[in-house]
């Protein structure tokens, strides 16, 4: 199926529309009210703006725009293709879920430096955008140095020790490894004379397998140090001292998965399964990917405090995708294209929980939750639910992935790894649900006896919202954003390699 | 080899030596005036260099003397022209310099360079 | 200050130096496209004359100049030399092109007018900038400030 | 219009030269004058470079004599950029330094004699750029070095003695410069660069050529402050005031690495003559060095002004490793070096000019609770962090883009991770001042000082607002630099004739 | 051929002079030995038959020791006080 090609300006104002949104947050910044309005405005907008290009994408066309040639072989271009509406629309969507969140996440805590969260926020989703919607490795790249800049300000929010502690640590694994992608796009310019992402990839066989080896490990290091794969993984742990929403918006939407989205573009758009198969990579990143699945999840049993854990399950739960990208069948790939969809809708759910009872408690000592089920049950039935569907679950929309994660590691004949996926279920229940059961079964410990009631309002609905997402899609894969066709689309692009 | 030829290498040596002897009295000299004049004597090399380059065996004055029209019985005079402006040049370097110094002196009230640089980095 | 100590003969000798190098200094000026010399030579005997002079006057006296007329002259000279160049550029001729120079003789003798005008201008700027130098030497040190030329 | 590529240089040259007489005259219009002067010196600039770009280079022959005798002037692609560069580096600084002079008690003559050393520097470096021949560009190195000694002179007692030293070292490298010429002046019997170029090709092995070829490297090399000649650099960009150095490290110092540029290319034939093809690579090697140095002890220094002035050996290096490179792009990336680091570097010794006033500090550690006081001075502080650090999307990304295109092309892999090093270290300590300007609390005794100057004109706690929109006029260059690198890539420095270039 | 060894013989003189006054102890001294330095340079500009920067050398290291003296009393100035 040759697909037409629309050029539009529609992926510029997307991207634009946050950094938009920033200058007037920082504009605004005496009046709390006023600034969070543009938020809310700017969120509403970009999601009518993604969607609006969701119609053309299903019918199997992209949309390309070129707000700058620069010269020939250096432009930024914006091209939005199956994958990329993918993220676009999960960056979207999550970005004006968890601003109200924010809203009422830092408003009932009293938190400083108010402004600032909000415009790098903003500038986050911008970078997040246009990293969605980059057409080409020089753009990509661009918009993934700001998503480290943009992210700094958040991690180092709480201005502790601590934090700057993780800030900077965060700032060293990212930096460096952003200045090895750079120097793997370098290369990939200098060899193919372009950098322009096609299905398929263009780099099979234009250079000698060392040279693809080292190219392919350079233009790894920065998505997969963002995707948190062992053994690059220790910024993410420690840039949990950030507030919840920002933890959020790291683990379930702009970092992490830009990271994994980063992946899935180089293993599918710049080289292609058969290539990596083809140059002996495929199987190692396989097995590392493997062995941060169980490592992660195993560490993650050991941590007593919720954000912790839910840290190391993100660490483990992104390796999925990175997996799906390394079998490199089709069912891998939509599995790994939906699982980046469902992860982000659940893991944000469960952030927003923490988030929720940390505002009423203070505290996220995992001993600490218990008997808290009963004073906030909508809280805890979320994140019962959700914690489910990380599992794989059916009925939950991680079903829906990891299903095809299955099938995919059946289709590439490499069965072992379907263990691998089902061990990790289990532990993943074995992480998070002991939580759920205290909360529910358990005594309320003494000093939490004054907690009553649910959070408030701003919190609630979007964690309740996320909630009912996860577990409609989860029925009905392809209702409303239309995920799964979107998923099936990026992964039938890849094995075909013709959009 | 003739004689002439041979002081006219002396005479390149000699001003070699005259230019590696100022840049070492500048670059070893703890005294800031001497640096200053050690610095003139390379300039002085340097000028002297020029001159010779232009210079032709029994070559004459390059001003017009009324009946010699053949130009290359001239030294050449563009060497000259150009040294008169490094001239100009090293006069006003010297004139700054001096400058310098007055101020230096004034405000660490010695003109001994190791004993400013230690002073310095206090 | 102990300024009168040195001999009166050299005073004198001085006295009489400057008339003879204020004339000297015209002469390699207006001659200078047929001897050795020109405006640069001329500007450095005539700022030669003044300095003398300044050596002679009183310490006191010699505090005052520092003033800032010198260096305005200086700056002067070249603005003659190089209004002289651009002259030409209103008559279709380039920077420094003398033979279009507005002069009512012919085109050789514009070119000597031309480089006389320059040479004024070299003269000018030389000494007033000779003599600034000088008088900053002077004037600089004063023991007043923190060392602070600004 | 015809005569543009002599008044750009005569417009600074006059200014300089009859703004005593005004100040002496009429007091008042000293200073519209000037920057008049200047602001008409940049549309001048622009005119040239638009000429440049729709009509190729051009030849000016002042008095109309031919090249062998008379003097040539040349505006091409590259010169044109530095004219540029110069031109308007030299208006901003004018619009920053009144303020900062007016907040810095200077005397109004003192005062006046600061803008025309400056007004000098400006007309030496924009004649540096476009001087045809070896002995005009001589000539113009000295204007330029000459007054900027007499600037940095102006920062008081230690300023005194850096300059100095300046002096002494600036001096060695003029008469290594003048040998040089005279070498191989004495080969060739001419000086003009065109002719240069025609005739040096089958005298490459000579040992005079090489000789002069090594001495003019030497000297230029000093000037610019290449590693193993650097020593002056650091006290003079120290203490000398701050709006001198905002000019010196931007354009002066390009200036020369220009000439490099047009000595190893233009005349002596760039990668093409296997003698110059040395010279290139160990330029390349002193330069990589100098970029690992420069930024290795600027993250040992505690006092931002220091730091800035390491820094700025590190960055201007990078344009001499473009030049050693050779490729198209690289030349391309070394020009857009001279104009980032420019806006880069400026804007950087403005904030630190703006720190010294308000702050009464340039300690790295005392600047806690900056961004409260100063908020706007902030922000261009961080922009043009991130452009040093070389991240999108300043044009110090596009800068390093282009050097590591060439250095790929070229098959240096070493020199790509030379530059990616360089990065991260300047990551390094930019963060480390990122952090204490936007999070660490102000430090109680450096800012219980107010200052006699709470009050000046302008918003209260900021600086004047000249100081301030000299500040942003740079801050959103870098930001458009960034972005239009591309048009300049294609438009101007594809322009650049590459005699022997490319591998 | 006479010209050749009087110029070196020249050279030479310059040669001593200039170090010697660059190495005199006393700044004073050395600052009239500098004034010979300059007129045996001057006397090798004219010999290379270059009057003209001859007689602006001439000029010139008047006005430069001029320079030299008054700098060196005002620098020792403070020495005496």
């Amino acid at each position: 199926m040759a697909a037409d090609v629309i050029m539009t300006a529609r992926p510029v104002w997307a991207v634009l529309i946050s950094t938009a949104a920033a200058l007037l947050i920082m504009a605004s910044g005496r009046k709390p009210n006023l600034r969070e309005f543009w938020t809310l405005a700017a969120a509403l907008l970009k999601i009518g703006i993604v969607y609006s290009m969701l119609p053309m994408i299903l019918q199997g066309n992209i949309l390309i725009s070129n707000p700058l040639i620069l010269s020939p072989g250096i432009e930024l271009f914006f091209q939005v293709d199956a994958a990329g509406m993918l993220f676009a629309a999960l960056a979207s969507v999550l970005w004006f879920l968890t601003s109200i969140f924010s809203i009422g996440y830092m408003r009932s805590l009293h938190e400083a430096h108010q402004t600032g969260y909000y415009a790098s926020f903003a500038l986050c989703l911008t970078a997040a955008m246009g990293i969605a919607f980059a057409g080409n490795l020089l753009t990509f790249f661009v918009f993934f140095e700001m998503l480290t800049l943009a992210t700094y300000p958040l991690v180092i929010h709480e201005r502790t020790d601590e934090a700057l502690r993780a800030g900077r640590q965060y700032l060293v694994y990212t930096l460096i490894s952003g200045q090895l992608t750079l120097i793997g796009i370098i290369l990939v310019y200098q060899i193919a004379g372009h950098g322009n992402f096609m299905p398929g990839g263009f780099m099979s066989g234009i250079a000698g397998t060392p040279a693809l080896v080292g190219i392919f490990l350079l233009l790894m290091a920065g998505p997969a140090v963002k995707a948190g794969m062992m053994p690059f993984h220790g910024w993410l742990p420690s840039a949990m001292v950030a507030p919840t929403p920002v933890s959020a918006l790291l683990h379930a939407v702009a970092v992490v998965k830009a990271g994994c989205f980063g992946v899935l573009r180089i293993t599918g758009y710049v080289f292609s399964p058969q290539s990596l198969q083809a140059i002996g990579v495929a199987k190692p990143l396989a097995w590392l990917a493997g062995a941060t699945i169980i490592l992660a999840s195993l560490i993650a049993l050991t941590r007593p405090n919720l954000k912790q854990r839910l840290a190391y399950s993100t660490i483990g739960q992104l390796s999925y995708i990175i997996l799906g990208a390394a079998l490199g069948t089709t069912s891998a790939l939509l599995g790994s294209f939906y699982h980046l969809f469902a992860h982000g809708i659940m893991k944000i759910t469960l952030f927003f929980t923490a988030g929720a009872i940390y505002t009423k408690t203070h505290d996220l000592e995992i001993r600490k939750l218990s008997g808290l089920g009963r004073t906030m049950p909508l809280t805890f039935c979320a994140y019962t639910f959700c914690a489910l569907g990380i599992a794989g679950m059916p009925l939950a929309v991680g079903f829906i992935s990891k299903w095809n994660l299955l099938l995919g590691t059946v289709e590439s004949g490499q069965g072992g790894f379907a263990v691998v996926l089902i061990i990790s279920g289990l532990l993943a229940c074995a992480y998070l649900l002991p939580v759920a059961y205290s909360a529910f079964r358990s005594e309320v410990v003494p000093e939490m006896e004054h907690i009553k009631g649910e959070p408030n309002l701003w919190t609630l609905v979007p964690l309740l919202a996320t909630t009912v997402i996860a577990l409609i899609l989860g029925i009905f894969p392809d209702a409303a954003g239309h995920f799964y066709t979107l998923a099936q689309m990026a992964a039938d692009n890849i094995m075909t390699g013709t959009y | 080899m003739s004689v002439a030829i041979f002081f006219s290498y002396v005479i390149f040596w000699l001003i070699a030596l005259l230019y590696v002897s100022g840049f070492f009295g500048m670059m070893e000299h703890n005294h800031l005036v001497k640096k200053l004049m050690a610095m003139n004597l390379m300039q002085t090399a340097v000028i002297l260099f020029f001159l010779l380059l232009g210079q032709k065996i029994g070559g004459i004055t390059p001003i017009a003397v009324p009946g010699i029209t053949d130009i290359d019985a001239y030294a050449n005079p563009l060497p000259q022209a150009l040294m008169l402006t490094a001239i100009v040049v090293n006069l006003s370097t010297t004139g700054i310099a001096l400058t310098f110094l007055i101020v230096i002196k004034k405000f660490w009230n010695t003109l001994d360079e190791s004993e400013i640089m230690r002073r310095m980095d206090k | 200050m102990k300024q009168k100590h040195s001999s009166i003969i050299l005073e004198v000798a001085y006295r009489l130096l400057i008339p003879v190098l204020i004339v000297f200094g015209v002469y390699v000026l207006i001659h200078g496209e047929y001897s050795p010399g020109g405006g640069f030579q001329a500007g450095v005997i005539l700022a030669l004359a003044v300095i003398l002079n300044r050596v002679l006057e009183p310490a006191d006296v010699k505090k005052n100049y520092w003033t800032y007329k010198t260096i305005a002259l200086a700056g002067m000279g070249p603005v003659i030399y190089m209004m002289t160049g651009l002259l030409s550029i209103p008559f279709g001729g380039h920077f420094l092109e003398y033979g279009l120079l507005p002069l009512p003789v012919h085109e050789v003798e514009r070119h000597l007018y031309g480089i006389l005008f320059i040479e004024v201008g070299v003269t000018l700027g030389v000494m007033a900038t000779i003599i600034s130098i000088f008088d900053s030497l002077g004037k600089v040190g004063d023991p007043d400030e923190r060392g602070n030329l600004l | 219009m015809a005569h543009i590529p002599v008044l750009v240089v005569l417009v600074p040259l006059l200014t300089a030269l009859v703004l005593p007489a005004i100040n002496q005259l009429l007091p008042r219009i000293t200073q519209a004058f000037f920057k008049s002067a200047l602001l008409a010196n940049v549309v001048l600039a622009v005119l040239a470079m638009r000429h440049v770009v729709t009509e190729g280079p051009w030849h000016y022959w002042l008095g109309n004599w031919e090249p062998p005798y008379g003097i040539e002037f040349v505006l091409d692609a590259m010169s044109a950029t530095l004219v540029l560069v110069a031109a308007g580096m030299a208006f901003v600084v004018a619009l920053y330094a009144r303020p900062f002079f007016n907040l810095d008690e200077a005397g109004m003559e003192t005062r006046t004699l600061f803008y025309v050393l400056f007004t000098l520097m400006t007309s030496g470096v924009i004649g540096v750029a476009i001087a045809g021949d070896i002995f005009t560009l001589y000539v113009f190195i000295e204007i330029a070095s000459i007054s900027s000694y007499g600037v940095v002179a102006m920062g008081g007692g230690r300023a005194a003695f850096a300059a100095y030293r300046y002096l002494i070292l600036g001096t060695v490298a003029a008469t290594f410069y003048l040998i040089g010429i005279g070498l191989i002046f004495a080969m060739t019997g001419t000086l003009n660069m065109a002719q240069l170029s025609e005739m040096l090709p089958p005298l490459m092995r000579s040992p005079a050529i090489i000789a002069g070829m090594c001495f003019i490297i030497l000297g230029l090399g000093t000037k610019t402050a290449m590693v193993p000649l650097h020593s002056w650099l650091p006290d003079a960009h120290t203490y000398g005031p701050t709006p001198a150095i905002a000019f010196l490290a931007t354009a002066l110092l390009k200036a020369f690495s220009y000439a490099i540029y047009r000595f190893m290319y233009q005349i002596f034939g760039g990668h093409a003559q296997p003698v110059t093809a040395l010279a290139l690579q160990v330029l390349g090697g002193l330069a990589a060095a100098g970029i690992l140095y420069g930024s290795v002890m600027a993250i040992a220094q505690k006092d931002f002004r220091r730091m800035l002035a390491y820094s700025t050996i590190a960055q201007i290096s990078y344009i001499p490793l473009g030049i050693a490179i050779g490729t198209p792009a690289a030349i391309a990336g070394a020009a857009l070096q001279v104009i980032s680091h420019s806006m880069t570097k400026g804007c950087l010794f403005m904030v630190k000019g703006g720190m010294h006033l308000k702050l009464h500090t340039t300690q790295i550690d005392d600047l806690g609770g900056m961004s409260r006081s100063m908020p706007i001075s902030s922000f261009a502080l961080t922009v043009s962090a991130l452009s040093m650090i070389g991240l999108p999307p300043t044009s110090g990304f596009f800068v390093k883009w282009q050097l590591l295109r060439g250095a790929s092309a070229a098959g240096l892999n070493w020199m790509m991770i030379v530059l990616v090093l360089s990065g991260l270290l300047n990551a390094v300590y930019f963060f480390r001042i990122l952090e204490n300007v936007f999070i660490r609390k102000p430090n109680q005794e450096a800012h219980a000082d107010e200052g006699p100057h709470g009050a000046v004109l302008g918003i209260k706690p900021e600086l004047p607002l000249p100081m301030l929109a000299a500040m942003l006029i740079l801050t959103f260059g870098i930001l458009a630099v960034g972005v239009g690198s591309g048009w300049l890539t294609e438009h101007v420095f594809s322009l650049i004739d590459l005699a022997g270039g490319g591998v | 051929m006479m010209f050749v060894i009087f110029l070196s013989l020249l050279l030479l003189i310059i040669l001593i002079t200039g170090l010697i006054a660059v190495f005199l102890p006393r700044l004073f001294g050395s600052g009239i030995l500098f004034s010979a330095f300059s007129f045996f340079v001057v006397l090798a500009y004219l010999l290379l038959s270059a009057p003209d920067v001859a007689f602006t050398e001439a000029v010139i290291s008047v006005i430069s020791i001029a320079y030299y003296v008054i700098a060196i009393r005002e620098l020792r100035k403070g020495d005496l006080e």
